[in-house]
């Protein structure tokens, strides 16, 4: 299988008032063609950010400092605004974005949103044709495509999900990116939805990466798992492998906070401590200070990812490099 | 035998909406947002009470009733016995260091504009329960309690200064602080990074066992919920579509609400494979709920006009198993 | 509810704020200690007939209880029954409207111009936020924000009509107008547009800072929503995301504090008319005070509200347009 | 006590992050310099301003009345330092009223007949008993009759070359003692210039007839009576501008400039005649003079020179500075009423609710929507403009907007939990809005403190500028409409006396912007609104 993405070594700074935020601090990862990865991290780790590093829409604070993004063999980085607008954005790569209940223009119609992201790279499309494309992608989302002519407010927030979904898959792309599609829903609608981004993928021969802070979803859902924890990524690889056996003290952790409602009942287990301010974060391991197991080292060497026995694991934990 | 701390009798709110000046000149109609629609339960003694539902199914007005923060439009609350809705707001002061709250989001329930110390005194000042250093030797303890040592440190502190957990923990200490019997926690650990809330909730399991305080636990996490809970009712519109052991209630759910409520919740375990999801659509507007059965309009078990027309009661199925739901008579 | 509904209810709003401003109005001169209205009109100091007396007397209801006073003053109010002036002897009414178009004239020019520039100014400063250009724009904002408009005027009128010359010093037509009258519309649009330069230039500065800033804090907080993030992930050039997907959202608290701002636009127009000699209705006040004019004043006062709620009710018809929640309904 | 030396200090602690992160604002930093320098002003008006700003007098002693401080529409002094030809005020007599004997050295004295009359200092008979100049005129009896004189000079030298604007020469004198019906007592002042030309056309009708002289007039400026022997003190002022001197022929424009062409050595002099028609009685007639003051007014003024104002015209400097006490009064009296108007208004209607929030609401509402510079102009003008009543007109109308503004904090505020909390453990409603809403929303209390007050200073000037002024009080506006109503705009332009306008409205706009920059400051650091995303 061709690799689709294939991100190296990418740091993304913030620039504030107070000094640097490093959100993003050399992540690496590579998606292939047809896979989904999923990203998972708590709150404030940086997974926005390397998905708007990738697409080069950050704030005008952020900014790139090194590493690069191959797109279908194409370093992103490099490029120039103008062919990430025509090539990349929406055609290579599309969003379906956070909280989905905002990713609507509220002024808009939902059909017309649709129908820009058509036109936009496909100027020669008529209004009406894009519109009904629009139809087409909402019967593939399961809506009325009746409906296409409604604002965003007279649309419940699984219905704007799904709206999303069809918008991000206006024109075909290759690599669709899933920032949280589904918290802020309830449960039901979540998994509904959830279900939904299964079948396009399996339709559609979809790549995905989603980004998720609950495990769980990304269990059902992925062929594979970053961890990412204040702006690096701790554990990459086969979401089998990491599950059955995660290496970094972080994962362990995460996998045993989301209880399995069907498993037997039993103590929750939590970290100690809270993250990191990505603006001073701890040196050394930036977990080392909630780790059970750390050592004298932890806090003074950052630990490199090590491939563990397959090419499919990587871990950068200390523990695991004196094995 | 445990005591029954509290118990819910025929429990109800309607919201009247609020309507322009205008518009209620010209139509007499009220119309009401029916949040909870005659429940009944009881908590009793060191119980941890599961409530659990979507969005717009009345948990939250339920848990706010059952503390007076809301008042209810009819029904019964009774504390050991004695109705609380039916008491004057005086009567009721001295009860309100029995019948505690914890909140949702610790970074909206604590004054940004008060230390630690303050908030924590707050209670006893306005209870009028502790004077001078007796206060601040409660605090102390309190803060202990909840894990926050040495508790100096952390007196002067003012929220912003404190970690999402941290502010849970000083949240609990306030609710803590009068040795109330029950608390109502409202979500407690849902706006918490994951990695933290294992630690707030297992506080407060141990809290309510060397306390002996019962907890009202309202979530939409089904999971969470089955590991902490003695007791869970399932919620839907404003009616309790199940209640039952937590064990029982997972293991034998009853209701086909409760069932893809199941379903739905995703496992942590890439080798399981749930099921479908069989329900279709989003919850109704509880200003307008469906006739008979609120769950009917979505329900893949849907067995003809009863459902439309009867409401069905809550009744009990296997010991201590209750459910509402014409399929089960 | 739909746009129907809605107009009907901001209409009915405005015709209780007429209400409301005609009360003000009979309170603050008939209510006031002292009687004021009552006792300009008998004073032998306001110089009028006997005839304007009796007028007046009847048109303000001077001898009636106070509860018929109010309803024979409405009466007269809505119908724009406002007597005479007292100092050029045409009636009221005929003065207002002179004025009143002039004053129109003025506002429209200066408000449309300000809101374009602000707009288009403050879009510019939330896209270059955080930078030495915004920095500049924000504080130069503030800085013209704070010159009161009187002092904008004085300096225009140095500059522009003293030293440039490039404008004349005052007025609402051309002094030649009254020796060589216009003849072509064309000369009629040159002659004003030469006179209402410099006072709409005068407001322009003045209000200009107000939307910059207003439109800059809303394209801020429109800026970093999802949309916006998901219109450049759609490949959209930044322009159009800024002027389509950033600004029309923007425009929503900017037209509600556009409505709220009415009322001080109209009060700079007023001073600016003062200081260029600019015939409208602050022009007019102004001379009323100086004349000691009290039926004047009340008038003037009158019909500026009328012409505030009238603004409102038309930037609420805006709102409701753009509105798609007003627009559909919900 | 521990806690409450803790709780100070963690005040302290407070104030000092906050004027941290204060201190990191350029702009607040640059508004809070502005600021300080106009309340140092404020406060230090009486010392940094020489004159009284509403009524200005030639500072001295005045028995007859009060002498402007100087000539109306003067330009700057230091106008001479840009080669512009200029006069200042200039007093001509040092020591006028003769507080001692060395006042009199200074003078010249030629008498005509010295047996008769004779000069000599009186240290206690002036007009507060401080000593005077006393001439005495005797006759024995049956000796002849005659005119015998006395002439006071005083030198000085005029050093400016352009001419004065005006001149007042004031006397006070009392004439005493016996003499008969027909001896009358001439005083008359005159003004010298040396290396003069004499005039040689000179008509003139007059008593007297002095051939060197530019101006020559003798004023018979009183008689005396011989039969009533004690007459009280005498006061006179004489100014250019009297129709005596004005309506000479030649020099009917303007004496001043005939007078004083250029710089030079002057001599002014004071000549007292006796004409006596003689008789069989002993005569003798006293002459008591004093507060003999002579004031040239310039054509400059001051720092910045004088309004125009014809009966006492101002120094536009004094009134610049004192403007300043007015705008920063009125500005943080209306500040201060209108937010404490609007925060018990916000806070009643945000946590009472239901009817009375509607109804405080619309009204607030309709206050926003009345034009208010209208409403203004007609309550300041209906309750007489006093600087209370425009401070009470302000404050009714400038509370609207924050009222608001604490209304939806307060209603957010309600629905927070940290109030639900309080509630829940039995907090009152009033313990509520004192101990949770209120200390949230003093940040907001801080920020529209210095967002209304340029408010208030520019609405207060522009009431001012349209001549809705307090007459007692000199303010920044009323000197732009002062200048505006002198016309000076269109008959002299701006840039003759850009002084006059373009000080008070940098003064306004300075003061404004400084609680401008500083609130923006505020706001910026107790709002902070560019959050950065994730």
């Amino acid at each position: 299988m061709p690799t689709l993405l294939d991100v190296k070594n990418l740091k993304t700074y913030y620039t504030t008032l107070r000094g640097y935020v490093k959100a993003v601090d050399g992540v690496s990862f590579a998606i292939e063609k047809g896979e989904a990865m999923g990203l998972v991290g708590e709150s404030g780790c940086g997974k926005t950010t390397v998905i708007l590093s990738i697409l080069k829409i950050l704030p005008p604070e952020g900014r790139i400092l090194d590493g690069n993004v191959f797109f279908k063999g194409v370093d992103l980085v490099k490029l120039s605004e103008k062919e990430m607008r025509d090539k990349i954005r929406w055609k290579g790569i599309s969003l379906v974005f956070q909280g989905a209940m905002n990713a609507l223009n509220p002024v808009y119609k939902v059909g017309d949103q649709i129908a820009e992201a058509i036109r936009t790279h496909e100027p020669n499309v008529s209004k009406k044709e894009a519109l009904e494309r629009g139809r087409k992608l909402f019967e593939l989302v399961g809506l009325d495509p009746d409906r296409i002519n409604s604002y965003p407010h007279e649309f419940s927030g699984g219905m704007k999900q799904r709206a999303v979904i069809a918008m991000a898959l206006a024109c075909n792309p290759d690599l669709l990116i899933a920032d949280e599609p589904a918290t802020a829903l309830d449960v039901i609608i979540q998994a509904q939805v959830l279900q939904l981004i299964k079948q396009l993928r399996k339709t559609l021969h979809l790549s995905m990466i989603l980004i998720t802070h609950d495990l769980s979803i990304v269990a059902e859902s992925c062929d594979k798992l970053a961890v990412m924890y204040a702006g690096k990524i701790v554990e990459y690889g086969d979401l089998a492998t990491i599950f059955k056996e995660p290496l970094h003290p972080y994962t362990q952790a995460l996998i045993k906070a989301f209880p399995d409602v069907r498993a037997e009942r039993s103590p929750l287990v939590s970290i100690p401590g809270s993250p990191p301010d990505l603006l001073f974060p701890p040196s050394g391991c930036r977990f080392n200070p909630r780790c059970p197991y750390s050592m004298d080292i932890c806090s003074k060497k950052e630990p490199v990812p090590i491939e563990v026995k397959s090419k499919m694991h990587q871990v950068a934990c200390h523990l695991i490099g004196k094995r | 035998m445990t005591e029954t701390i509290l118990k819910v009798e025929k429990l109800k709110k309607w919201f009247p909406i609020t309507r322009g000046l205008l518009r209620s000149l010209f139509s007499r109609r009220e119309l009401y947002v029916r949040a909870v629609d005659e429940i009944d339960f009881e908590i009793k003694e060191r119980e941890i009470f599961g409530l659990v539902g979507e969005s717009g199914s009345g948990k939250t007005t339920t848990g706010r009733m059952l503390v007076r923060l809301i008042e209810p439009t009819s029904g019964k609350i009774l504390y050991r016995g004695k109705d609380i809705v039916s008491m004057s707001d005086e009567e009721f002061k001295p009860l309100r260091k029995k019948l505690q709250m914890i909140f949702q989001d610790p970074y909206e329930s604590l004054n940004p504009k008060m230390t630690v110390f303050d908030i924590l005194a707050e209670p006893l000042r306005v209870q009028n329960v502790a004077h001078g250093d007796e206060i601040y030797e409660r605090v102390c303890k309190i803060l202990e309690d909840v894990e926050l040592t040495p508790p100096q440190e952390f007196l002067q502190r003012y929220p912003h200064e404190l970690s999402g957990g941290q502010r849970q923990r000083v949240a609990t200490g306030r609710a803590l602080i009068l040795n109330p019997e029950f608390i109502v926690a409202d979500e407690p650990v849902s706006m918490l990074d994951v990695s933290i809330r294992a630690e707030v909730l297992n506080l407060m399991l141990q809290l309510s066992e060397t306390h002996g305080i019962a907890f009202l636990y309202i979530t939409h996490d089904l999971a969470l919920a089955r590991h902490l809970c003695d007791t869970i009712a399932v919620m839907y519109l404003g009616k309790i579509m199940e209640l039952a052991s937590a064990d029982s209630l997972i293991k034998e759910p009853l209701h086909p609400y409760t069932k893809a409520l199941l379903a739905a919740v995703p496992v942590p375990d890439p080798t399981s494979k749930r099921a479908e999801v069989t329900i279709k659509g989003e919850i109704p507007s509880p200003v307008n709920p469906p006739s008979g059965c609120r769950f009917h309009t979505r329900c893949p078990q849907f067995i003809g006009e009863i459902c439309k027309k009867e409401t069905p009661s809550l009744v009990e199925i296997g010991s201590h198993h209750y459910v509402a739901c014409h399929l089960y008579r | 509810m739909g746009l129907k509904g809605y107009i009907l209810k901001r209409t009915m709003y405005s015709v209780v704020l007429v209400f409301c401003v005609l009360t003000v109005n009979f309170i603050i001169f008939n209510l006031m200690p002292g009687d004021p209205i009552a006792q300009y009109i008998l004073s032998p100091e306001s110089r009028l007939t006997p005839e304007d007396v009796e007028t007046l007397r009847k048109i303000y209801g001077i001898d009636l209880p106070y509860h018929e006073r109010y309803f024979v003053y409405l009466r007269n109010m809505l119908t724009f029954n406002l007597g005479k002036t007292q100092v050029t002897r045409v009636p009221v009414v005929e003065e207002i409207s002179k004025r009143l178009g002039n004053t129109v004239l003025l506002m429209t020019t200066a408000i449309v111009t300000s809101i374009t520039l602000g707009t288009l100014i403050g879009t510019f400063a939330a896209y270059k936020r955080a930078t030495k250009t915004d920095t500049a724009i924000v504080t130069s904002s503030l800085i013209l924000g704070s010159l009161p408009v009187f002092w904008i005027g004085i300096l225009m009128l140095f500059i522009f009509a003293v030293y440039l010359k490039w404008f004349p010093f005052g007025g609402s037509v051309p002094k030649w107008w009254a020796y060589t009258p216009p003849t072509s519309p064309l000369e009629i649009i040159a002659g004003r547009l030469y006179c209402v330069t410099l006072p709409a230039l005068t407001l322009v500065i003045f209000s200009v800072d107000n939307w910059t800033l207003l439109t800059r804090a809303c394209v801020l907080q429109t800026i970093t929503e999802d949309y916006v993030v998901t219109a450049r992930a759609k490949g959209l050039p930044e322009r159009r995301v800024l002027l389509k997907h950033v600004l029309k959202p923007a425009s929503l608290p900017l037209v509600t504090a556009m409505a709220l701002s009415f009322a001080g636009i109209f009060t700079g127009a007023m001073i600016t008319e003062t200081v260029f000699s600019y015939e409208g209705m602050g022009h007019w006040i102004y001379m009323a005070i100086m004349e000691k004019n009290l039926p004047v004043m009340y008038a003037v006062f009158y019909i500026s509200g009328l012409l505030v709620v009238i603004a409102n009710f038309i930037v609420d018809l805006v709102y409701g347009m753009i509105d798609p929640r007003i627009k559909v309904g919900r | 006590m521990a806690e409450r030396r803790v709780k100070t200090s963690t005040l302290a602690a407070g104030l000092k992050g906050f004027w941290f992160q204060f201190r990191k604002s350029k702009r607040g930093m640059a508004g809070l310099f502005i600021l300080c320098i106009h309340v140092i002003v404020a406060l230090m008006a009486p010392f940094i301003a020489p004159n009284d700003p509403i009524r200005p007098t030639w500072p001295g002693y005045f028995p007859a009345g009060e002498a402007p401080l100087a000539f109306m529409m003067c330009v700057p002094s230091w106008y001479k330092y840009l080669g512009r030809e200029v006069s200042e005020n200039m007093e001509v007599i040092d020591g006028y009223t003769f507080a001692s004997e060395q006042a009199l050295q200074k003078w010249n004295v030629a008498i005509s007949q010295p047996t008769r009359v004779s000069l000599s200092y009186n240290p206690t008979g002036g007009t507060l008993n401080d000593g005077c100049i006393e001439i005495t005129y005797s006759r024995q009896a049956n000796e002849a009759a005659g005119t015998s004189s006395i002439r006071l000079s005083y030198r000085f030298t005029y050093p400016y070359k352009a001419h004065p604007q005006r001149f007042w020469i004031h006397a006070s004198y009392l004439i005493n003692g016996t003499v008969s019906p027909s001896t009358s007592v001439h005083v008359s002042f005159s003004f010298f210039r040396e290396d003069a030309e004499p005039l040689a056309n000179y008509t003139y009708r007059g008593p007297t007839y002095q051939k060197d002289s530019l101006l020559v007039y003798e004023y018979p400026l009183i008689t005396y009576d011989f039969y009533s022997p004690v007459s009280p003190w005498r006061h006179m002022w004489t100014r250019s501008t009297k129709r005596e001197i004005f309506e000479k022929p030649w020099w009917y424009r303007a004496p001043e400039a005939k007078i004083f062409p250029t710089s030079g050595n002057y001599t002014f002099t004071v000549d007292v005649t006796f004409n006596d028609q003689g008789g069989a009685r002993t005569q003798q007639v006293k002459v008591y003079l004093d507060n003999l003051q002579v004031l040239l007014y310039g054509n400059a003024y001051g720092l910045l020179g004088t309004d125009a104002d014809p009966a006492a015209p101002r120094d536009l400097f004094s009134s610049l500075i004192y403007g300043s006490r007015v705008s920063i009064f009125v500005g943080l009296l209306v500040a201060l009423i209108s937010v404490t108007i609007g925060l018990t208004i916000g806070l009643t209607a945000g946590y009472i609710g239901g009817v009375v929030d509607e109804g405080l609401m619309r009204f607030a509402d309709l206050l926003m929507v009345l034009p208010t510079l209208p409403l203004l102009i007609v309550l300041a003008y209906i309750l007489s403009p006093s600087i209370w009543n425009i401070v009470m007109v302000l404050s009714f109308l400038g509370w609207m907007g924050f009222s608001r503004n604490i209304r939806s904090v307060t209603l957010s505020l309600r629905e927070r939990s940290f109030v639900e909390a309080a509630k829940v453990v039995g907090a009152g409603r009033f313990y509520i809005i004192r101990k949770h809403i209120f200390p949230n929303v003093v940040p907001l209390v801080y920020l529209a403190l210095s967002l209304s007050v340029p408010g208030a200073i520019i609405s207060e000037a522009s009431l001012s500028f349209l001549g809705l002024f307090d007459p007692n009080v000199m303010s920044w506006g009323r000197m732009i409409n002062e200048f505006n109503g002198s016309g000076v705009a269109v008959t002299k332009g701006f840039s003759d006396y850009w002084f006059w306008v373009i000080p008070p409205g940098i003064a306004i706009s300075s003061l404004a912007i400084s609680f401008i920059l500083i609130g923006y400051a505020l706001d910026e650091i107790l709002n902070p609104k560019l959050r950065m995303r994730r």
